[in-house]
């Protein structure tokens, strides 16, 4: 069910582990779901995301995006990183089953939650970056059958 | 690579010896079982082997089986065709919260027909307490469905006494048997069960075929109307093939019941006791006596399903978590939930049920593949610190 | 002594190519579809393609197409859910005289529930006049099942214009396609069909499989509750081999449909003529130019259905009548009785549906047969005089 | 689904046809299923049926039992073929599958009609010997399901 890339990531994570001292660290999770994924940034003076980690509780999606988001936003600036969504990670991974569609949204909002932390350690503010949600699941709705 | 197929409650192999029966119906002998002619008389004597072959397992009169599209059928069958039937003695229904969901949405759906559903609660190992069933029951209680035993966890649930006490206040009593069947004994009178139902694919048998064992006497509707298959009851053409395979896999299991539950029982505590022994922060799932034969449930804390089964897949090994992840929905294990697991423990559970091929050699490879991947995907938890 | 199977409407042999495309799901490829190892993505894979054969087949989405256990809950389902799904809008159904049993009475239960339902008068042909279903439209209501062809007279009905009507009315529309799916050709779109019933075994496929077709954005409630199989609106763990095979049938027989049924046709009204000139007091019944190319359908006058059947049986030929004695029930065919024929006329009815094998030696030696036995039931018929 | 027996006395029907001048002619039918029975009886004046003839519009069940209560009421005197029920025309056929039952009724009430006619012809009474129906269906009733 998973495309190739996705397995590699899964099999391979990329940046698995803890960042000491982090520039900015984010948990977020799915209360649905139950999965859980924390993101460390090391952030240099420049805004430069020099070092990107994670760990991840959850689904072979959760992780596989997990390895992509932080791959994608290593080397980036913090403006940068805030292009990299949950869609451009599904993209760089093959594409995602539709069941898994909100595994990404974890990656993403992972990494908001980075950068937001950062920024309060910092007191600033990064535009266009709103308060991560704790728990992406908010607002989804089951329909009747 | 070696295929270690430890799913079996999900779904089984079919038998060489069932698919051999069944193949002469769909080339030769392909007649209608309801025509007059020679060839669908053929089809009818088959028909009725079967019915005679899987009534006698159960106890049954042949009579009393209507064979279905599977478990699901028969249990959305029981429930909605009595709430009809009785709906004028009166609109409460019972049975608990560790249902399959085949039982608990059609419960659902009977609620928002205006039906009142009681679910019970179960116990740390999921037993149903006799007694929380005998004080459920009101005036207007129509039927208790509790099942034989559960797909995930493998308790067995005490249904000879839920029959007599169903009995003893003259309500109707149907079992969700499709774990059970061909599994566990059962007699139908001695457990005063009035309705049961079965999968054809949990025992080796073909998938899309299953039957409603339903008492002479008990009032029934049916749930597909049209032509006159099945004492007028089930409409359809009837699945001849599937029906012999079905009728063949009974057979079968019902010959080696005793020695094959027995040979899974020892491999089923041998797992267990490596799992216990040699994993730290294992938790068992499941009532330790009153347990299915095959099933081996536990939980990893700080690691996930879904991810422990890709790794299990891909050393060939093929098991089933009550992870959220792996579900349709995002909810974890309902019936990891009900016996009081919390979200994160429940998300780590996996089920390992076992066969009539399993080994002791593929036990133990499982084991020690389980014991790597939980290590290593504890060390990416954001759960865990050592 | 050869068979010849002429009752193809009723069931039809499973072809070998079908039985061959199964095989590997029953013991090698066994995994349940809905799990997530290598063992059940071989099952979703194969389950996949069946669906897009089929979906190609009537020009509608794969996620259009819902597996079912056959044409009987194709038919309870699209009619029951849609009467759940839009009863606040309104409570009258359409439907006609000549439907199959399991529109019929799953018509008859929703009125039970209800529900009003207008059963169309056909003309002495079976032909539904799509004037008659316009005029029967109400501000309530909220479906019009029409049966694409009829079963026992091979009428076709005008799908196209009564689909039309349907949709400038904004009213769902239903249609019963068990004899024409693979028969005829079906276009969802052109024909503005909301919801189609099909059946794997009239087409050479397997029994106990079938699919509903439910246009996208239809309202569509559940009919089996329980997991979430069919994009979880029809629980039950797939039937592989049987979704395999009813793909396998239905890619086989729209390959072949031009050149199949033109050679049908012409063995068709080949027989229907020998008929006509050689037995006196025959009627065809039927549309003579609306017809499906391998129905032919008779009334030999004088004598009885099953006493026919007996005898044709006796000689290796495999037919159906619409005689009362051969339904479970007692009363003559619905359909014969709704093209005006007299009770004792409908009785002494012969279907007579061919196949791709069917031969023209075979339909001389069947003719000739009938001959014979009409001569002999007529001598001692106390209705015959000559 | 029928008996050998059944099959016999269907494929080679004993005492098909009509008596002319017949002692007694009974016609009877179900008005359900549609078929239609007829039964003709040559009654010496003894009592003893010489001979007895049918004609029949029916299911294989239907000629069958014709065929066999034909048999059974030869030689008897018209008190004995009372005895002759459906019942035990069935006997005599090693059985009739449930739903063709009814049809061994056509038989029994055939022969019924033919001795009411036999006995309104020669004002007689047959001790025992109700006024057949003409139509056997009456009375019977499909459940709900
Ligand atoms: C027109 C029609 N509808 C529905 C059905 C029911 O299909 P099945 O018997 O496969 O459930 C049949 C055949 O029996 C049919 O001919
Ligand atoms: C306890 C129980 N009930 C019902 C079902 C439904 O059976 P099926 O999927 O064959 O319809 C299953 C298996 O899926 C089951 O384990
Ligand atoms: S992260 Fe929860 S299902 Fe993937
Ligand atoms: S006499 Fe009518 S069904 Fe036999």
């Amino acid at each position: 069910m998973y495309s190739e890339k996705v397995m590699d990531h899964f099999q391979n994570p990329r940046n698995v582990g803890e960042i000491e001292n982090a520039s900015g660290v984010g948990t977020v999770g799915n209360a649905k779901c139950g999965d859980i994924m924390r993101i460390y940034l090391d952030i240099d003076d420049n805004g430069v995301i020099q070092d990107c980690k994670f760990k991840t509780f959850g689904c072979g999606a959760a992780v596989a995006t997990s390895s992509m988001a932080t791959e994608l936003v290593k080397g980036k600036t913090v403006q940068e990183a805030l292009l990299v969504t949950n869609k451009a990670v599904m993209e760089a991974l093959d594409g995602l089953p539709p069941v898994k569609v909100h595994c990404s949204l974890l990656a993403e909002e992972g990494i908001h939650a980075a950068l937001w932390d950062y920024a309060e350690k910092n007191g600033i503010v990064i535009e266009g970056l709103k308060k991560p949600k704790n728990d992406i699941s908010e607002g989804e709705e089951e329909e009747e059958y | 690579m070696e295929l270690i197929y430890l799913d079996n409650a999900a779904t089984t192999r079919t038998d060489e010896r069932v698919v051999e029966a069944m193949l002469p119906y769909f080339t030769q002998y392909y007649g209608n079982a309801s025509t007059i002619y020679a060839l669908g008389e053929e089809s009818r004597k088959a028909v009725t082997r079967a019915r005679d072959i899987i009534a006698a397992g159960i106890g049954a009169k042949p009579e009393e089986i209507y064979f279905t599209a599977g478990g699901s059928e028969s249990d959305n069958w029981a429930l909605k065709a009595t709430a009809e039937a009785y709906k004028e003695k009166g609109k409460h229904i019972i049975t608990s919260k560790i249902e399959h969901h085949a039982i608990l949405h059609t419960c659902e759906w009977l609620e928002r027909q205006g039906f009142e559903v009681t679910y019970l609660d179960v116990d740390e190992n999921g037993c149903i307490n006799p007694a929380d069933v005998e004080a459920a029951i009101r005036p207007d209680t129509i039927l208790i469905s509790i099942m034989f035993a559960n797909n995930e966890i493998g308790t067995i649930e005490p249904i000879a006494e839920i029959g007599a006490i169903a009995r003893a206040h003259g309500v109707l009593f149907h079992t969700d048997a499709v774990q059970a069947f061909g599994q566990e004994p059962i007699q139908v009178d001695e457990m005063n069960i009035d309705m049961l139902s079965s999968s054809g694919h949990k025992l080796n048998g073909p998938k899309g075929i299953g039957f409603l064992y339903i008492r002479k006497g008990v009032k029934i509707r049916s749930f597909v109307h049209g032509g006159a298959q099945e004492r007028k009851r089930r409409a359809g053409t009837e699945n001849v093939p599937g029906i012999v395979g079905f009728g063949k896999a009974a057979e079968l299991a019902f010959a080696s019941m005793e020695e094959r539950t027995a040979r899974e029982r020892e491999l089923r505590d041998y797992m267990i006791s490596r799992f216990e022994k040699e994993i730290p922060y294992v938790k068992i799932n499941g009532d330790r006596e009153h347990r299915l034969a095959n099933n081996v449930n536990a939980c990893f804390r700080f690691v996930e399903g879904e991810s422990m089964l890709i790794m299990l897949d891909m050393k060939g090994i093929c098991a089933s978590s009550g992870s959220a992840c792996t579900s349709g929905s995002l909810d974890p294990s309902h019936v990891l939930l009900a016996i009081g697991l919390p979200h994160e423990i429940a998300h780590g559970s996996l089920r390992l049920t076992l066969g009539a091929d399993t080994t002791k050699e593929q036990i133990d490879t499982t084991v020690d593949a389980i014991k790597e991947i939980v290590a290593h995907l504890r060390s990416m938890s954001p759960l865990y610190e050592d």
